[in-house]
């Protein structure tokens, strides 16, 4: 790092507010060439905001940009931005579903490829070189939507990584910004992409990078800014400063990362029983859980274990298998959501975008959907009603919201996701499937999701949580099993509940039986 | 009064079962005709009225022994189009624009036909004293004039010389400029102190433009006594517009053509009056006079088709439901067979 | 969307007010006329059909989907009606289950189709509309049919309430019901949900496939329905009726999605958004103006009584 | 999608299988008449209107957008054609600069409407559409016009090539052109982004706005290149002939991406679509069928087609 030059990127006073709500306000941030440079924020804190407004995607209220020194008038004008060396990874990725790879490739590439005339082939040929390169198998004409959600991930950053520098006119090496790419992303793959951000800060290049997870940030950035409700309270130098300091900055009180669970509850009566599960990933599968036990399921990307839920749920029809809970067996066949709902079943999908949430709709009509299929004012819904239990719901799950007739998109993604958890603990179920309860979700607000997960099971619910996130399983479940090509691998519980041997079983060579 | 008797008088003339008046020399039709080919394009085939005349037209064909082909059409003028180029390259020797397949939305495809030989006629298309549109060979024409004059004739009388009337038309059909300049001379001649007021609808606006041009006409002229949709189709959207404003005892609907379920409107008594036309002694005519033009004689400009009056008194002749081809006597079928030279 | 800003009932209210504008304008031009009781329970008598097909619309359009077939659903069904009863002489108590289960079963092959073969409605009701007037035609020989039996008129436009057609009523009978099940219905609910988010719904339990079902199914009924109330408008039932209703209707219910609940199809939006235009046209009428300026009157209202009701709100993003 | 598959290039050519077939049954039925090198002349000619009016479609499509207003501009430049040449006497050479201008206006007043004030297009092209037709009635007084200067007629119909008319040539060349930016351009692209992912597309740098309104303007250009066609075919402008063309061109438009490039809307696939169900009809014309059997023909035909060509591709949840 180079004191002497001018910072690659600097922001001084960015400010942006929606409606009332001030998303950034006088934000200040400097990135200097060839560092990575973390950005670390509660959910809602303005960390995408800010990033959209370098895209293009925003204007902001005010504020001043230089790059490399240079004064670059605001707002951006959209796909201007790689222009002035800038190139990102958004935090959906910004990929087009039904559009093939290559040509979501290409997307945006106003620089390199010619208006008014693309070569598919060359362009294609191009394509495997680069995906040769960063050891990636994918097929230029497969459809995204095809794609497996880490294939989505390394396609995009590889789409940033490939334009960042080589267009820029300052022929600079140019900034990459990831936001929130980890995610959807396995270890190995995680650690691929580490090794590539530091193939590109060697040869100069800057990154910012976005996460929620402390220890990546802590492992991979140069110096890390932290965002709190759109002001920058501080930057810190990642290699001198402690983690407790961090999570202290982000969420404004230090946070305990203790276990919060002790032993498995022994009562083995009225335990819910999988037998001879199968579906498209999973193979002939038995488990069970027991009222106020929490079931972890990991394993790597393409093991299987995600796939659980969504074929308990009847979110998926399963091939075959039977699931008994309440003394009624259920065929997993023919389940169905409702069916799986009236059983007591309840299931919170990872994309709450799609699948979580109606965002057009607001949050009393989400919130009282469930009561509603489930026979609750058939006739005449108590439209009156339902907001004050929603309004209610809302101070219980500590929802930041205006009001139960805000449209669910105005809400930020944790808040999402705690509204989602209230829609369906609400129901207070026998059996709770979770997809990555708290993907792209901050410190604090990951905490408060717990609490109410250990509350529930508290009450009795038991819990089956399928994640990626080791430290989250070490934190609240009681028992781990760890898949490989669908079958469970190892099984996990009480002290062996932690990151590490999760880790060492998850890459571990045989099967670790670990010790009862 | 004089206008008003003269009115009554030209209504009681048109009340009756009409005469055959031949219009021209006979002909031997099935031997000059013998090998030669007919093709008719009707304005369109799913409105029943032309639909009907080109049936009756084929019929006769067989009878009288030559090819006859309807080309079946939505009113569509591509289809029209295609329909001509189809007639010239099977070698059809005339192409019948049969009542609305106006030549001038397709003048180069006229053209074209023409240049490879075939005859183009428009029939039932045109009023007596219009010329040939779009430079076709022969226009076959109706009285429209006289259809028009009736229709004012009819509120005359019937007003006592009193009329106020809404007129419908429709500019972009070639005929009703016939049909208004007769109506406008009736009303000039024999009542200049009746009123009216001309408001046009384009055909394909009928259905939603009629009724609130009705109703709003209805509202803003409280002594408004007639309606006159010059094409009877129209009535199924002014006679609702009557009956919702709750006018029907002092409005009343004049109209022409003879489409049968307007006169079953007169028995219903939503229609007051109907001019008809029968449409099989229209097939008749049409034939006679494209036949003639094939066969050399000479060109037939008025068909000689004639018009009758329809009411509540006479309505009874056309048959419940009505049916376009009765309530004119039969003495046309005859008549032309004669003309034909046909056996018995 | 705060609900008691004063800016938001503007929004909601926005296209009442242009409505009454438009009724102030036209009153001061020509008081004696415009303004009679005679004249508004005219406007209110002869648009009926046309409300009950925007009602039908919003069914489907609420749950994503498109219905184009309900024009031809609401001609088949006049026919219907007039064949039976001019035709075969059947009384008006069999024909009206006759006509519904005709709508409904119209509504069911659309849904059938898109639902199992995974088709955009669009098409797939297009398709069957056009199939569905060939069979008109066929079963009509493209005969206007009248004669119908006087009965049929006396409940549809010879009664009276107040003066107004008894048809009217039906109208808002209909807006009612379907304000009520859209607005405080499980159904209505799980409706919006199957438009707006419909993984949302089915990982809800809610039965996507079933709830699309229903609407098309409802929709061919309001068909039906609108096809009886014609033929007992006109007397009789033309081969043609409905075709040009569906752009209106269409319009209507786009137009009524601004008001009384910005941003989702509802019914008394769509019920004001006819009335609306109506009530311009007639005052067009009313004043002589020539046929053209309809056009041009219908045209510039659509445009901008969205465009103001958009500036209301501040050009919010709207999904619909 | 395994581009190589029996199974997808069944599926890319379905259409036009389907319409081999079509032409065979018909062909087995009247060889002499309906296989005859004019009887195809003849419908490749005559539908070069329809053809550009889908392709027209198309494009606001792919964007996301409905440009119902598209028959409306069609109709309104075939008007203005007319009086222009009739009456007068401009010459071609200034006529098609106006025209093209005039397309393009209409196109970007739809396109300023629905980005500035943000309203569904649906409902803006259909007001703007309107609107224009109460122009062209006014325009026209509501008559034909004909007498338009030969030379325009020369360049549409009278020219031939291998006996077909000039303005089918256009619409292959305009195809070609759609197909090439649609597919092989940096602007198409951006179209297609901007129709399936409108937030994915602005993510990604494109000017979704701008690119919607070059759509809807091209889309006006579309309409006027149809209307000046239409003038030239017919040698006459009627103030209600787009009118009629519209549902085709949407069912065309959908079929159409049933086909080539399966999911999504496509020059050639309209093509295809059109000319399919146009040999449909005319063969049924050829034969003497009645017209209803023409609807029963064309509704059955969208339908099926479709479904067939879902059942292929195994029953795939579309977006489109
Ligand atoms: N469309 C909207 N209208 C009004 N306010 C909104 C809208 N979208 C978001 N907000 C508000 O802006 C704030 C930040 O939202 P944003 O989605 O950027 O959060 P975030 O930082 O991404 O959080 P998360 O990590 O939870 O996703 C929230 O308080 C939210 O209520
Ligand atoms: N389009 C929008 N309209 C209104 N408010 C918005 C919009 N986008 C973001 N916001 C609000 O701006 C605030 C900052 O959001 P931003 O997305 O920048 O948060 P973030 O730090 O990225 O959070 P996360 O960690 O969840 O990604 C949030 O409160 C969000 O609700
Ligand atoms: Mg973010
Ligand atoms: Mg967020």
């Amino acid at each position: 790092m180079n004191e002497r030059h001018p910072p690659r990127l600097a922001i001084r006073g960015l400010s942006k507010s929606f409606g009332g709500v001030h998303a950034l306000s006088g934000a200040d941030l400097a990135v200097m060439p060839g560092e990575i440079h973390g950005l670390l924020g509660k959910n809602g804190s303005g960390k995408s905001t800010l990033i959209k407004i370098l895209s293009g995607f925003h204007k902001p209220d005010g504020g001043a940009l230089e790059i490399d020194g240079k004064p670059v008038p605001l707002p951006i004008p959209p796909g201007r931005s790689e222009r002035i060396g800038l190139s990102f990874v958004h935090q959906n990725l910004g990929l087009l579903p039904e559009a093939t790879v290559l040509e979501n490739l290409i997307a945006g590439d106003h620089e390199r490829v010619a208006s008014w005339f693309i070569n598919w082939q060359a362009e294609a040929a191009r394509a495997r070189r680069l995906f040769a390169e960063h050891h990636l198998d994918l097929d230029p004409w497969a459809a995204v939507e095809e794609l497996t959600p880490v294939q989505r991930a390394q396609l995009a950053i590889i789409r940033a990584a490939d334009r960042v520098g080589s267009h820029n006119e300052q022929a600079t090496p140019g900034l990459l910004v990831l936001d929130e790419p980890t995610p959807f992303l396995p270890i190995e793959d995680v650690r691929e992409l580490f090794a590539m951000m530091r193939r590109l800060k060697q040869s100069g290049v800057s990154i910012i990078f976005v996460s929620h997870d402390i220890d990546e940030v802590m492992e991979i950035t140069d110096r890390a800014t932290v965002l709190r409700d759109g002001q920058v309270i501080g930057s810190f130098e990642t290699g001198r400063t402690d983690r407790s300091e961090i999570v202290a900055a982000i969420v404004g009180r230090s946070m305990s990362q203790a276990r919060l669970v002790g032993d498995a509850p022994s009562g083995t009566d009225a335990a819910t029983v999988v037998k001879g599960l199968r579906g498209r990933f999973v193979d002939d599968l038995d488990l069970r859980v027991a009222p106020g036990e929490i079931l972890g399921l990991t394993g790597l990307i393409g093991s299987g274990y995600d796939e659980v839920p969504y074929l308990l749920s009847g979110a998926s029809a399963a091939i075959a298998g039977t699931l008994a809970i309440n003394g009624r067996n259920h065929h997993l066949r023919h389940l169905k959501p409702a069916d799986a709902i009236a059983a007591g079943i309840v299931f919170i999908p990872a994309d709450r975008q799609k699948a979580g949430l109606a965002l057009d709709l607001t949050l009393a009509e989400n919130a009282m959907l469930p009561a509603i299929v489930q026979g609750d004012g058939r006739l005449r819904i108590d439209h009156r009603g339902n907001r004050t239990i929603t309004a209610e719901l809302m101070r219980r799950f500590v929802v930041k919201a205006q009001s139960p007739q805000q449209a669910a998109s105005e809400l930020s993604g944790g808040n999402q996701q705690k509204l989602l958890l209230a829609k369906w603990l609400r129901l207070e179920p026998k059996l709770i499937l979770l997809d990555e309860p708290t993907q792209g979700i901050d410190v604090g607000a990951r905490r408060e999701i717990y609490d109410r997960l250990l509350e529930a099971c508290a009450r009795g619910a038991a819990i089956i949580c399928a994640t990626s996130e080791f430290e989250q399983l070490e934190m609240i479940a009681h028992r781990v099993l760890v898949f490989e090509r669908g079958r469970v691998k190892a099984e996990l519980r009480g002290d062996a509940v932690a990151k590490s041997s999760i880790e060492a079983a998850c890459y571990g060579e045989s099967r670790i039986h670990a010790s009862v | 009064q004089d206008g008003v008797d003269q009115a009554r008088a030209n209504i009681e003339t048109y009340s009756g079962i009409p005469d055959f008046v031949a219009p021209g020399e006979p002909f031997d039709a099935k031997s000059c005709m013998a090998g030669k080919k007919i093709f008719t394009i009707p304005a369109s085939s799913s409105i029943p009225f032309i639909k009907t005349i080109s049936d009756h037209k084929g019929k006769l064909a067989a009878e009288l022994g030559f090819e006859h082909m309807e080309w079946e059409n939505q009113g569509n003028p591509t289809q029209w189009i295609q329909g001509i180029e189809h007639a010239a390259n099977n070698g059809y020797d005339l192409v019948s624009l049969l009542a609305g397949a106006d030549p001038r939305f397709f003048e180069p495809q006229v053209a074209q036909a023409q240049a490879a030989g075939v005859k183009i006629v428009t029939s039932h298309l045109t009023g007596l004293e219009q010329d040939a549109p779009a430079g076709v060979d022969a226009a076959v024409a109706i009285d429209y004039r006289k259809a028009g004059e009736l229709m004012a004739d009819w509120t005359i009388a019937q007003t006592g010389g009193k009329t106020n009337a809404l007129v419908l038309v429709s500019n972009e059909a070639l005929s009703t400029d016939s049909i208004v300049s007769g109506l406008k001379e009736a009303f000039d001649t024999r009542c200049p102190d009746c009123k009216y007021e001309i408001v046009n609808v384009p055909i394909t606006d009928w259905a939603t433009k009629i009724q609130p041009t009705v109703a709003g006409a209805l509202q803003a002229d409280a002594d408004l006594n007639y309606v006159i949709p010059i094409y009877d189709s129209m009535s199924s959207f002014v006679t609702p517009a009557i009956a919702i404003a709750g006018r029907n005892d002092r409005v009343k609907v004049a109209t022409f053509n003879g489409t049968p379920f307007v006169l079953d409107l007169i028995r219903a008594g939503d229609v007051e009056m109907d001019i008809g036309e029968n449409l099989d002694w229209i097939a008749h005519a049409m034939l006679d006079a494209e036949m003639r033009l094939l066969c050399g004689k000479e060109t037939i400009r008025d068909s000689k088709v004639p018009l009758r009056v329809f009411d509540a008194d006479n309505i009874g002749e056309v048959g419940e439901p009505a049916d376009a081809a009765k309530g004119y006597g039969d003495a046309y079928v005859t008549g032309y067979r004669k003309l034909w030279q046909l056996p018995e | 969307m705060r609900q008691s800003s004063v800016g938001y009932q503007v929004e909601r209210f926005g296209l009442v007010l242009v409505w009454l504008a438009v009724i102030a304008i036209f009153g001061a031009m020509r008081p004696e006329t415009f303004l009679s009781w005679s004249n508004f329970s005219s406007i209110f008598g002869s648009e009926a059909v046309l409300v009950i097909v925007t009602l039908g619309l919003i069914i489907p359009l609420t749950a994503g989907d498109f219905d184009l077939s309900i024009a031809q659903t609401l001609t088949f069904v006049s026919m219907l009606t007039a064949i039976l009863s001019a035709r075969l002489g059947v009384p008006l108590v069999y024909i009206i289950p006759i006509a519904l289960a005709a709508g409904a079963l119209v509504g069911m092959v659309n849904g059938t189709i898109v639902l199992f073969f995974r088709v955009h409605s669009l098409i797939v009701t297009l398709g069957v509309g056009t199939f569905l007037h060939g069979i008109t035609l066929w079963m009509s020989d493209s005969q206007t049919i009248s004669g119908v039996s006087r009965m049929l008129m006396q409940y549809v436009i010879i009664h009276r309430i107040f003066g107004i057609p008894i048809s009217f009523y039906y109208a808002i009978a209909l807006a009612a019901i379907i304000w009520y099940v859209l607005s405080h219905t499980a159904y209505g609910q799980q409706l919006l949900f199957t438009g707006r988010g419909r993984e949302v719904g089915r990982l809800t339990g809610v039965a996507v496939g079933r709830v699309r079902m229903i609407a098309f199914a409802a929709s061919g009924m309001m068909g039906a329905v609108a096809g009886m109330l014609y033929t007992g408008t006109t007397g009789s039932a033309n081969p043609n009726s409905g075709t040009t209703l569906l752009l209106p209707a269409f319009a209507a219910a786009f137009l009524g999605a601004t008001c009384i609940k910005p941003g989702r199809f509802n019914a008394w939006g769509s019920v004001i958004a006819v009335y609306f235009l109506v009530t311009g046209i007639n005052g067009l009428s009313v004043l002589g103006f020539r046929t053209y300026v309809h056009d041009l009157f219908y045209g510039g209202a659509l445009v901008l009584a969205v465009m103001i009701s958009q500036l209301v709100s501040g050009r919010r993003e709207r999904t619909l």
